[in-house]
Parts: C-alpha cells; sequence; structure tokens
C-alpha cells in the first residue's frame, strides 16, 4: 500500500496544553474504556432494574390515598387524614427516605460491585502495560491525570445511584400530587449526595489500584475492605452492646454522610434501619476524609514516581 | 555483514554542528543501585536527525528518559528545545514527541481513539484531535487498522500507531526508542522512509537503536555509546569514510585467468571464499574501467563492482573494541 | 530416529477466531539448521506454538519426532522450546531456575544442578550464574532461556525469534551458539524475519506468508529456482541510456528501468548471458562506470521478490 | 541422553507445587493475607477487653466459625483464584507446559501448591483466635472442659483443610474458564456461600459454607445448629458433611483436568500478531 500518500502537514499553530482538555479526553476515553465488554455494560443495565421495579411498586401503592397516608403516618409519626392536610416539610421528609432507603438498601450495592468492576482496573492496568509512560510523556499534570481517572469512574457509578432513585422520585411525584411541590428541592440534593458517594468510592478504589500491577488484588482489596469492615463492626457492636464500634463500617460512614447530604436529622424522625444516634456525622466524615486522603495520596505518590509533575 | 541497502539516495545530509544545539546535556549521571546506566554523558546536538548507537543495556533509553524527564539524574544538567530537564517538564513535554521502546498503550481501546486521545493530552481540542488523528494514522499507514485494538495490531503496525502519537500534537523534536525493533524488513524500510520523509520536513530527531542501517540510512550525526558512556560522536560520513579504496568484485566464470589479468594491471586481490567474493585495491588514480578491461580480457562475467564502504558496523565493533559482552 | 523429517505437518491450520494464523500447511522438515522465515503475522509463532503443542490445531495433524505433541508429554524429553515472550522467573538465580526446569525434564537432583551448570557455561553466563535475574538485560534473559532449553540435552531446539531486539554483539553470540549446536548434532529450528543471519546459519528454509507456504528447500535451492525467473543487475554509470540501447537488442535481457540520470536496472531471464556480456558491452560503449551490484543475491530481495 | 524417563506422577506434582510456594511465599500478596488472618484474634481482643466477660465465649462459639469460614474463602480467593491465570498472563507456564510433566500434572500441581501454602496460614488463623481468646481466662477459651476445646481446635483444622482443598480447586478451575474470576469469585462467595447458607431448607447444603459449618458443629454453635434448634432437623452428621465435602472436591478435581486438557496455554486473544 503506497505509504506516503500526502506529505506530513505541520500544525499552523499549536494550541497551549490546558489541563482542562487532558482531564476531559482523559475522562471520556478511560470511561469508556471502562465500560468495555458485556460484563461491565450488562452489570449497568441490571442496575436499572429495581428503579423500574420500585416505580411499579409506588404506582401500585398510590392508588388508594389510605395507603399513602398509613405509610406517611409511619414514617413521620404522625396522624393525618387526607392529602392535603399534610404539611410540605412531611412530604419532603418521607421523600428523602425513600431516596436514601433506595440507594443504602438496593442501589449500594449495585455501586459497590460496580465500583470495582469500572475502579480496579483503571490505575493497576496502565501501570502493568506500561501504558503510564504514554501519559507521563504528555504535557499533563499528575492532577489532571487523577481527576480524569476519578471521571472515568465516577461517571458509571452515578448513572447506577441517580438515575433509578430519580425515576422512583419522579415516579413517586408523579403519582402524589401534592408532593410534588415540597420535594423540588429534593432533586438536586440527591444529584449532589450521587456526586459524593460515587466520587468517594472512586477515590477510595483509585487509591486501592494504585497498589499494584494487578486489577485482580484490587478487586478483592475493595471487596474486604467492604465486606469485611461490615462484618467486624456488627460483631463488635453486638458484643460490645457499644455502638461506637460502627465507625469501623465503611459502609456506615458512607451512609451516615449520604444522610446528612438529605439532610435527615439521624435522631428522631427515621425509623429506618439507620446507624444508633452516638455515632455522629463529625466522626464519619473524619473517617471517609482520612481513607479519602490516604487513598489520593497512595496515587499521587505512584503517579509522582512515574515522573507526572 | 549487514548489508547497506539504500532506501533514498541523496536525500541532502546537513552537518550536525551547525544551528543552534536543540539538546545539550553536560555529565549526566544516573545510577539504579549497583546498576550504572548513564555515567557522566555530556554531548550536543544541532537541528536535523541525530543517531544513538549503542548494545542493549548501554545506557541509550536511560538518557532518552532523562532527557524528557521521565529519570531525575542523579547528577549533570542539560536542555531540550531550550527547556531545562530539571524544569518543569509541562512545557517541553508540549513540544516533543516520544516513541517509547516498549509497547507503552491502552490494551483495548481503539487506535484512532488512542491517538486522538493523546492528541487531546498535548492540547488539542477533541474535534480538531479527532480530524489531526485521522490525518497521521494515514500518513503512517494505518489507514486500514484504524478501528482495531492497539494490542490486536502486528509488531510493526504497533510501532506505527506509536509514531502516530508522536505526531499528532505536531512536535518540534521526536525521540525515537527503538522504531523499527521486532519489525520485518519490509515494514523497517518502509518505517525508515517516514522518518526521512518527517526529517526532510524540518522535524529534527533523536534515534536510539542498536540497528546500524537505520542510523546510517536516516541520521547526520551519530554518537556511538557502551556502558553509559559516550564513546565517539561525529557525522555518520566521517565514520564511515573509506580510507583505503578496496572494491568489492564477483565474476561469472573461472577464477584464474582473470586473477592473472587483474596482477598484469597491478591490481592487489583478497579472495574470499565463504561470501564467494573478490577484495580488490584499485592502485592510485586509477579508473575502475580497469576491472572492467580485466575480466572482458579474461573472458569472465561481471556480477557485481562495488566500491566497499566501510559499514557502520565495523566502526561500531571497533569501537566497542571488540569486547564479547559490551553490556553487563 | 532414522527417518529423515524430525517434524511433518499434515494439511494443518489454526485460526484466532476469525483471523487465520495458518492455512493447510503440508512440510516435512529434515534434521539439521531449519529456517522459518516470514513478515509479522506470517504464522511462524502458530507454527512453533502448535509444534510445542501448547495450541491445539483446528485442522490437520502435526508429528514432531514421530509423536503427537499435543497428547504425548515424553516428546519433551527430546526437544526444548525457546519461546518469544521475555517471561522469566524473576525472583530465580540462572542456576536455580534451570536446574529446576531440569528435574522438570525428569533428570535427578544431582544430575539436574551438574547439567545446569553445563549448560549455562554453553550460553557463557557463568559469570552471573548466581544473581538474581530482575535487573539482566535482554541479551541476556534470552540466554538463560536457551540455557533452559539445553539442560537436558534435546535433540530438537526450537527458537522463536530469538535475535529480534538484540544487538549485534549478542545476536553474533547466539548464531554461532546455534552453529555449535548443529555441529554437534542437535537440529535446531528457528523463526526470524532478520534474513542475512537466516542465510548465514540455515541449511533448510521454510518460507511463510500470511499463514501459506511459500516455498521451502535449501537456501541454494530457493535462490537457483527463483533466479532463474527474475534477476537484475543495478548499473551506475555515465549516458546509461547508451547500454539501454545496445542492450535492448539482446533476447535475454526482460527489462530496462532507469534511475536517476545516472542508474539503470536491468533484468534478465538468463543471469549467466547477461553477465558474461557485459564487460565487453561496457568497453564498448566506453562510459566511466561507477558501480554494479546485483540486489537479487541476498534473501531480502528473493522475499521482496516473493511478496509481491 | 541424559534423562532417563519422564518423571513420575507424583515427583511433577511436588515440582510443580514447590515452584508454586516459592513464587508466591515472598510477595506482597502473603502480607495483605496475613494481616487479613489477624483480624479475628484481633476481634478477640478486643471483645475480651470492651465487653462484658462472657462475651469472649459466644464470640468463640458462634460467631468465630462463620467469620473463620468467610475469610479462608477469601483467602483461597486471593491465591488459587489467580496463581494459574497469572503465569499464564506473564507466559512462564510455556516453560512447564514445554517439559515432559504433562498438562493434568501441572494444573493439579498449581491446585495442590496453593494448598499446601494456603492451609497452615487457616490453621494458624483458626488457632491463633482460640489461644488469644482463652489466654488467662481458665485456658478453654470458652468451652466447657479441655477435651471439648481440644475438639474445637481438631475440628477448625479440619475445616481449614477442607475449605483449602476445595475451595482452591474451585476458583484455580475458574481461573482457568473465565476471564473475570475475581469479580465472579467474590459474587459466588455472597451470593452462594452466604446468602444460600443461611436459607432455611434443605437448599442450604448445595452452599459449601454450611457443609464446612456442619464440619464444625455440634462443638461450635454454627447457623446449621441454630436452625436446628428451631425444630427443623436439618444439620448434617459430621460423616454426611465430609462425604459431601469429598464428592465435591472428586467433581471440582475432575473438572479441573478435564479444562487442563483442552486449555490453550497461551490466552487466544493473543492473535498472530508478534
Amino acid at each position: 500500500m503506497p505509504i506516503l500518500e500526502q506529505v506530513y502537514r505541520r500544525l499552523d499553530h499549536h494550541e497551549p496544553a490546558s489541563s482542562w482538555r487532558a482531564v476531559w479526553a482523559i475522562g471520556d476515553q478511560c470511561g469508556a474504556m471502562a465500560l468495555k465488554g458485556w460484563f461491565p455494560k450488562g452489570w449497568l443495565a441490571v442496575s436499572q432494574i429495581p428503579g423500574l421495579v420500585v416505580a411499579v411498586i409506588i404506582y401500585v401503592m398510590t392508588r388508594n390515598e389510605s395507603t399513602v397516608l398509613e405509610v406517611v403516618n409511619g414514617m413521620a409519626r404522625t396522624g393525618y387524614q387526607s392529602f392535603n392536610d399534610v404539611p410540605g416539610e412531611t412530604w419532603y421528609r418521607v421523600a428523602s427516605n425513600l431516596v436514601y432507603a433506595m440507594i443504602t438498601i438496593v442501589q449500594g450495592w449495585f455501586a459497590t460491585v460496580g465500583t470495582a468492576i469500572y475502579g480496579a482496573r483503571q490505575v493497576a492496568d496502565d501501570l502493568r502495560t506500561s501504558a503510564f509512560e504514554v501519559y507521563v510523556a504528555r504535557p499533563i499534570w499528575s492532577r489532571d491525570y487523577v481527576i480524569g481517572k476519578l471521571i472515568a469512574v465516577v461517571k458509571p457509578l452515578l448513572f447506577i445511584l441517580i438515575v433509578p432513585t430519580g425515576f422512583c422520585l419522579l415516579a413517586a411525584n408523579l403519582f402524589v400530587p401534592a408532593s410534588a411541590g415540597p420535594c423540588l428541592k429534593l432533586y438536586p440534593i440527591l444529584i449532589a449526595a450521587g456526586i459524593a458517594y460515587a466520587t468517594l468510592n472512586a477515590i477510595v478504589i483509585l487509591g486501592i489500584s494504585s497498589l499494584g500491577k494487578s486489577s485482580r488484588y484490587a478487586t478483592i482489596t475493595w471487596f474486604v475492605l467492604y465486606f469485611l469492615t461490615m462484618a467486624v463492626s456488627v460483631i463488635l457492636t453486638q458484643s460490645t452492646g457499644d455502638s461506637v464500634w460502627e465507625i469501623v463500617s465503611y459502609r456506615a460512614n458512607l451512609q451516615v454522610i449520604l444522610a446528612s447530604f438529605l439532610r435527615l436529622n439521624p435522631f428522631e424522625n427515621l425509623d429506618l434501619e439507620f446507624p444508633s444516634p452516638d455515632h455522629s456525622l463529625a466522626s464519619s466524615a473524619l473517617i471517609i476524609g482520612c481513607l479519602a486522603a490516604l487513598s489520593l495520596f497512595l496515587v499521587l505518590r505512584r503517579v509522582r514516581s512515574g515522573r507526572l509533575p | 555483514m549487514i548489508p547497506t541497502e539504500t532506501i533514498s539516495p541523496g536525500h541532502p545530509r546537513t552537518d550536525p554542528t551547525s544551528g543552534p544545539p536543540i539538546i545539550t546535556a553536560e555529565d549526566l549521571r544516573v545510577a539504579f543501585g549497583r546498576y550504572v546506566a548513564l555515567d557522566g554523558v555530556t554531548l550536543k546536538f544541532g537541528p536535523g536527525a541525530h543517531g544513538l548507537l549503542g548494545p542493549n543495556g548501554a545506557g541509550k533509553s536511560t538518557l532518552v528518559k532523562v532527557l524528557l524527564g521521565l529519570v531525575r539524574p542523579d547528577s549533570g544538567s542539560g536542555d531540550v528545545l531550550g527547556h531545562s530537564i530539571h524544569g518543569r517538564q509541562t512545557d517541553l513535554r508540549h513540544r516533543v514527541g516520544y516513541m517509547p521502546e516498549r509497547d507503552a498503550h491502552v490494551p483495548g481501546m481503539l487506535v484512532i481513539d488512542y491517538v486522538s486521545m493523546m492528541g487531546r493530552l498535548s492540547g488539542l481540542a477533541k474535534r480538531p484531535a479527532e480530524a489531526r488523528a485521522h490525518e497521521v494514522l494515514t500518513y503512517v499507514g494505518l489507514s486500514g487498522e484504524r478501528y482495531r485494538t492497539v494490542d490486536s495490531l502486528s509488531a510493526g503496525n504497533r510501532q506505527r500507531a506509536k509514531l502516530a502519537t508522536a505526531l499528532v500534537h505536531d512536535p518540534d523534536l521526536l525521540l525515537l526508542d527503538e522504531p523499527t525493533n521486532g519489525m520485518d524488513p519490509v515494514g523497517r524500510r518502509e518505517m525508515l522512509r517516514l522518518i526521512v520523509e518527517l526529517r526532510r520536513v524540518g522535524i529534527s530527531m533523536l534515534v536510539s537503536t542498536h540497528l546500524l542501517p537505520d542510523v546510517q540510512e536516516v541520521c547526520d550525526g551519530v554518537a556511538i555509546m557502551a556502558k553509559g558512556r559516550v564513546l565517539r560522536t561525529g557525522s555518520v560520513a566521517s565514520l564511515t569514510a573509506n580510507i583505503d579504496r578496496n572494491w568489492k568484485l564477483q565474476i561469472v566464470g573461472d577464477l584464474g585467468p582473470f586473477l592473472a589479468a587483474l596482477g598484469a594491471r597491478g591490481v592487489k586481490v583478497a579472495h574470499d571464499e565463504t561470501q564467494g567474493s573478490l577484495t580488490a585495491q584499485l592502485p592510485e588514480h586509477a579508473e575502475p574501467r580497469l576491472f572492467i578491461e580485466a575480466a572482458a580480457s579474461a573472458g569472465v562475467g561481471l556480477k557485481e563492482m562495488r566500491l566497499g564502504t566501510r559499514t557502520l558496523e565495523e566502526a561500531f565493533f571497533e569501537v566497542i573494541g571488540e569486547a564479547p559482552h559490551a553490556h553487563s | 530416529m532414522s527417518e529423515e523429517s524430525i517434524i511433518s505437518a499434515v494439511g494443518l491450520s489454526r485460526s484466532y477466531g476469525r483471523v487465520m494464523g495458518l492455512t493447510d500447511l503440508t512440510v516435512d522438515i529434515p534434521t539439521g539448521v531449519i529456517g522459518l522465515l516470514g513478515p509479522n503475522g506470517a504464522g511462524k509463532s502458530t507454527l512453533l506454538r502448535l509444534m510445542t503443542g501448547m495450541i491445539k490445531p483446528s485442522l490437520g495433524t502435526i508429528r514432531v519426532l514421530g509423536q503427537d505433541p499435543l497428547s504425548s508429554p515424553d516428546l519433551f524429553r527430546s526437544m526444548g522450546f525457546v519461546s518469544e515472550d521475555d517471561a522469566l522467573y524473576e525472583s530465580m538465580t540462572p542456576h536455580e531456575m534451570v536446574s529446576f526446569l531440569g528435574r522438570a525434564s525428569g533428570l535427578s537432583k544431582s544430575d539436574a544442578r551438574e547439567a545446569a551448570h553445563e549448560s549455562i557455561q554453553k550460553v557463557s553466563l557463568e559469570a552471573v550464574t548466581n544473581r538474581r535475574m530482575r535487573g539482566f538485560s535482554k541479551g541476556m534473559r534470552q540466554r538463560v532461556r536457551i540455557a533452559a532449553a539445553l539442560v537436558h540435552e534435546p535433540r530438537l531446539l526450537l527458537l522463536d525469534e530469538p535475535m529480534t531486539g538484540l544487538d549485534p554483539v549478542a545476536r553474533r553470540d547466539i548464531v554461532s551458539l546455534i552453529e555449535r549446536l548443529a555441529a554437534e548434532g542437535v537440529s535446531v529450528v528457528f523463526s526470524s524475519h532478520i534474513l542475512h543471519e537466516v542465510e548465514a546459519v540455515a541449511n533448510h528454509v521454510v518460507m511463510l506468508h500470511r499463514g501459506l507456504l511459500l516455498a521451502h528447500g535449501s537456501i541454494q535451492h530457493i535462490r537457483d529456482c527463483l533466479s532463474d525467473y527474475a534477476f537484475t543487475l543495478e548499473i551506475r554509470m555515465d549516458r546509461p541510456r547508451e547500454l539501454a540501447a545496445r542492450l535492448a537488442r539482446e533476447a535475454y535481457v526482460t527489462s530496462l528501468v532507469f534511475e536517476g540520470e545516472d542508474g539503470i536496472r536491468v533484468g534478465t531471464s538468463s543471469s549467466k548471458q547477461l553477465v558474461t556480456a557485459l564487460p565487453t558491452v561496457l568497453l564498448e560503449i566506453g562510459a566511466p562506470v561507477r558501480e554494479i551490484a546485483c540486489p537479487g543475491e541476498n534473501l531480502e530481495a528473493l522475499f521482496g521478490r516473493l511478496l509481491k | 541422553m541424559k534423562s532417563a524417563k519422564r518423571p513420575s506422577c507424583l515427583r511433577s506434582l511436588f515440582l510443580v507445587a514447590g515452584l508454586v510456594i516459592r513464587e508466591i511465599a515472598w510477595t506482597r500478596r502473603t502480607l495483605v493475607a496475613v494481616l487479613l488472618l489477624m483480624v479475628p484474634s484481633a476481634l478477640a481482643l478486643v471483645i475480651r477487653s470492651e465487653a462484658p466477660p462472657g462475651t469472649v465465649d459466644t464470640y468463640i462459639q458462634s460467631i468465630f466459625p462463620t467469620l473463620f469460614v468467610f475469610i479462608s474463602a477469601l483467602i483461597m480467593l486471593f491465591f488459587a483464584g489467580s496463581i494459574a491465570r497469572d503465569s499464564m498472563d506473564d507466559r512462564t507456564m510455556t516453560f512447564l507446559v514445554t517439559r515432559p510433566l504433562g498438562r493434568v500434572r501441572i494444573v493439579l500441581g498449581f491446585w495442590l501448591g496453593t494448598v499446601v501454602f494456603a492451609t497452615p496460614l487457616l490453621w494458624a488463623c483458626g488457632l491463633g483466635t482460640m489461644a488469644v481468646a482463652s489466654a488467662g481466662l481458665d485456658g478453654w477459651a470458652g468451652f466447657p472442659n479441655p477435651e471439648a476445646a481440644a475438639e474445637a481446635r481438631w475440628r477448625i483444622m479440619l475445616a481449614g483443610l477442607a475449605i483449602a482443598m476445595l475451595s482452591g480447586a474451585y476458583y484455580t478451575w475458574m481461573s482457568l474458564k473465565l476471564k473475570h474470576p475475581t469479580v465472579l469469585g467474590v459474587l459466588s462467595i455472597l451470593a452462594v456461600d452466604g446468602a444460600l447458607g443461611s436459607v432455611q431448607a434443605n437448599a442450604r447444603f448445595a452452599a459449601p459454607t454450611s457443609s464446612f459449618e456442619s464440619l464444625l458443629s455440634p462443638i461450635f454453635q454454627t447457623r446449621g445448629t441454630l436452625i436446628s434448634e428451631s425444630d427443623l432437623d436439618l444439620t448434617l452428621t459430621q460423616g454426611g458433611a465430609l462425604q459431601l465435602i469429598l464428592i465435591e472436591l472428586v467433581v471440582m478435581l475432575i473438572l479441573l483436568a478435564k479444562s487442563a486438557q483442552k486449555h490453550d496455554y497461551i490466552s487466544s486473544a493473543a492473535t498472530e500478531g508478534s
């Protein structure tokens, strides 16, 4: 095949290196790479199913007013008789309970496994196949690489967390028109909570992924971190009867932060399965913050050792 | 003996030391634990194509990585395109295209996505990067393989993909580490033709390789390295200057009368059975016609009559000093 | 083993999904030093992997030393294989690795240690025999793998791209090693696309291209059958058109191509007639001649012509 | 010709197993595994210091066995789930396949290697936890008398060995067959072993964990015994559990041998590109 069909053309002007473009480039391409193959795509699709199922349940439940009132009174411990005397504040609180339950009980598991599927490979593969040398030879900073990889992992996780939950919220608001007004401000909060939840997971999995060359160990280490800390905290809480041991569980801390986003006060207005009162937001934020900081430090150290400035 | 097939006869060879220096290095020293990779390297390259020649483990790759800031030198300094290697690497890497020795690619990513991503990392926006990627891939001859994954390509095509990523942001300087490694002769010749073409367009380059024909065909200046030290630098022509005018001859027909005819004309001849060729010393201010007359008078056919220029391999082995294991 | 061929393939083919690695190969490979020749992706590695039973043939059969590599592990008692991948037990030293693989070939503990010492000497790595292999150069790693393949003194040695990526010094060592082994009566089959090495060492060549068998036989045989149907001579002289005019009348001249103002390429159906007549013709024209070359000689040009 | 004959079956197995142990012994992966295996004893320590006096005994008798089975499964996935695959990815498997060992013996050698390496680690974890729990107290780690404590220790070692062998075979086979062995391995630990194990019907014996737990009951109060107290007589006798495990092990080893035969030792993705 003739090689020199046309002479090599030089660019007329050279764009300056821009971090923002680099971040989006890595985010796009590595995001697409994470979704390559039937297993990652399949997992994303399966994670949408609960959204539909819960929406149908909500539809069936809201056909007669009494069942809805029953649920509302149950949650808010009040005795309203009809829709119009339920104050906006209660609708908001019931809706945020729905969102909280949806994420912690259903979508949280999909996101946990999804974090391993989409995140474990990100840095480990680059190190194993020395693809890292390609990034290093480009005019980008180490923060661009890290933020780009974070975006690549957060995108599918957001899709898992926010889309089904948002869909159910929308269904609830449509089927119970009275609740639509007060819940409007819940949507941006849901998105913010989803972003926080996904980003924390992404930061931790990137830290773990930069520990070694094999994404296999990153996957196992992530599951060990998630399930073993949960099991340990349950055992210690039951044995010692003192719920301070809740903070050992990565999952519990993540849920406390989620609850704070949804401004659900853990003490009085909820009887959902929730960490007991003396497990405060501050301690959870501290622990998750330290874990995230450690993970970021690990990734940056690994990236800097590869000579990104 | 490595045949010196000429790929593109007559391409202009600039003098390596003219013009402002593109790459300078003063007493660069790098050691990985006990193993000393660079042992005080000092050199200066002007514009044009320069070769870094040496056996495996001579420190060539390490030097290229130090110039690009991928490896921090223990001591010594240097600068590339005016940017110091100790300073901020981002502007240095913005103007340099790097083609790594190993297969540094993201497995599973399509070639077109891979090249356009590299363009975006160098500052191009999304659309222009994709357009540029298509153009560069067509130029290196991968227009057929654009939509295949990088790791499914053959060794030759992977090298072209690497060259494409090095060119996508239109660098002023190309650092090529073993550009034709693992390629078969047909592919190798095309890759060298691409590199010569790039040189003609005005891109300076540093080619680090242990394949001597690559350097001979492409580079003006060459630095021969071994065990982390630069042993000799100079233009390719100076290294392979043919001091003695010996000619390689091959004939068809019986040897006796031909040797006698040559002897009568005062030509000293050495016969080398294995290769079946003769090495004849042309006397002072005599014309090659002498050989043709001898052949005609002896009634033998003349199959080959070539000035045996001293190939780089002979220069290389001479400089390396024939050490059986030049590398550690 | 009495019969002539050490490896015989009948209708052998293998595909990776839709990519055809090897198509319907039928060949008998004799003893001695055999070069597997072909550009990247020609099927060389696939053939070697089939010979060592690493992969199963999609169609056809292959027998090495009379046995099927897939079903009889006994075959590996008299065969050694050096793969193209740069794989090595990094945490071991050469002596540990080679003696372990010796024991895996059926040697007793003491025999293995002694054989390991011997084969490490063969590849001249005694100096680093007890050093961790992590920091070894490419050439040295290659030689450790060859030592491992020689530890049980095989009768047949298979090498996949032994010279790729090696510098001239290391390459020369391996060529001399192959020659020494051939002298000891070990049959060596090696794949390569660096043609002049094959030319210098091999006495039999199997040419593959895009999974098809292109030609096989001794180098001389291949060159002869090729040179009688296409041979070119390149001449650099003043006034080449006069030579062209003079030669055009000759029957044995098949093509005349001008290159630049001083170059001319003469294609001929009979190299002997053209070369013999050349000196007298050149004297008749009397123009100064700078160079006469015949690119058709080495394998690379041979190869280039075959692929057109 | 120096080599007289092909290495015998046993010798091949031990050669490959020795290689596997040597390769994984001094790696970071073993360090992480050891840290993981110290978790149950750390829990025992915390419970002894923080919780009221009697709790550590209930911890040892009821919580520790389930935790031990869960962690052992994770450890086997950690080792067996990747050893064979790693050696294929970095192509060192080529050295073994081109020796007169035979494919089945190589793969079984890998399995044997992980089992021989992991079993002592699991025993150390089990016995260590019981030792930590009972140190300083009356020394029987929550069991009524020394004989019971001795039987508990012996049962923990038996369960450890059973888990190492069966899970080892299962994950080695999975690493040969699947592209995503790890994620699916973890999902199978959670779904099959975890959930299925606590089902109140016969279906629970499909999950290997319940048969491991049956090995530990009645000396330990595992989920099996808790269920049996609720008048559903579903516990397997220890003999029954042992038989079930042996059957499953033999089936897995046969599957492993069969897959070793027809498996291409170069991942098929490696096209003739080189």
